[in-house]
């Protein structure tokens, strides 16, 4: 699946896009292995509140299914306009 | 219904957007809402990023729901990205009608689900430190109205 | 607030307009309406005219009500007068202010009261003849929110 | 007192303003005194209910009161913006 991420999510993790190979689950198992993958993800998602979810371009909840077909981002609530 | 999506760094002619927007003639109200940055003593800069393609997809979506709730006959969205200065022009939304109240109702809720919706970011520096704009819980309420 | 009322027979530039109103960098917020003359089959001219020295004071006094009533930090009214065309603008009102919901009520508010107080008449010409345009009871409904 | 007509009512008067020397009282008064004074005056106010007022530059009712002094004008319901 392909990640995004945006604003000070973009900026704790290091970097905006990646790709990785993992099992079809939901956003809220997907932030759960993230968190596993180092200290700047566990940064990152240590407020889920604070955190916003976009499957497929598309606003998205945790319990948001997503495959290896999916593009995922996350970031924070929005602040445009 | 036309519509006009854009997503640019540079400013945008106002003049020109409302006439584009009554050159078929079928509107007699234009209602727009232009976001300025605010002249604040220590504010250098304000940066803009976004999520590209789902930005565009989202506006559009709203600009539909828009469509839906009243009799348009355009809309035109423009939101500036990238770096901003003290009194530049972030956004506009311009939107014409055969009826005012259609015009400025449609005008104020594509404003207020803009703010809550588009994935948009801004970044301030102030005194040479930069960080990033909080999400204002009043708009989240703003835009609760329309639901 | 700052207030800039005009009435004239030329047209208006929304550029200057509202960068007339953000100078100061207090508003980040300008809700803007604009009114056209429809381009319809038989209509080939619309002419306004109005009370002198009564307009702007009505106006003005529109004005200080809605600075009354919102925290503005600037508007601005322009009525053109005389003869126009389809397409043409007729009117301009821009607020400025710090909260958009301010501005937009505002803008509305000036708008629905111009449309109900302010002394101008609209002639219409197609196919040769004249007609006055007659008052819409729906304008006096909308006035009547604000009440 | 000053009177100023616009629009239809200006129309049917045949003339924008004029001035008139007359006692003071109020705006019913001075229009049942303007309908005598010949067939345009009288079709412009025909039916009060299409006629609006302003007595010095402010919109003011049937019951406002006039003298030698003021500047009453006579109109159609408003139809700008």
């Amino acid at each position: 699946m392909n990640l995004l991420y945006f604003a000070w999510v973009r900026q704790k993790i290091g970097k905006g896009e990646e790709m990785l190979n993992l099992p079809a689950g939901d956003v809220a198992s997907l932030i759960a292995h993230l968190k596993s993958l180092g200290s700047g993800y566990e940064d990152a998602f240590a407020d889920l509140s604070r955190i916003r979810i976009a499957v497929n371009q598309r606003h998205a909840g945790l319990d948001a299914p997503v495959g290896p077909n999916d593009e995922i981002a996350f970031f924070p609530p929005v602040t445009g306009g | 219904m036309q519509s006009r999506i854009r997503i640019q760094t540079e400013d945008f002619d106002l003049n020109a957007e409302v006439a584009a927007l009554t050159t078929d003639g079928e509107a007699g109200a234009v209602a727009s809402f232009t976001g300025h940055v605010r002249k604040e003593g220590n504010l250098s800069t304000l940066t803009l990023e976004h999520y590209p393609h789902m930005t565009e997809a989202e506006i559009t979506r709203l600009v539909e729901e828009a469509g839906k709730r009243w009799a348009l006959t355009g809309v035109t969205v423009i939101h500036r990205v990238g770096s901003l200065k003290p009194g530049d022009r972030i956004v506009l939304v311009a939107v014409a009608s055969g009826h005012r109240q259609a015009a400025f109702q449609a005008c104020e809720f594509l404003m207020d689900y803009l703010k809550t919706h588009a994935p948009f970011w801004k970044e301030e520096a102030r005194n040479g430190e930069r960080h990033w704009v909080e999400h204002r819980a009043s708009d989240d309420d703003a835009a609760k109205r329309w639901e």
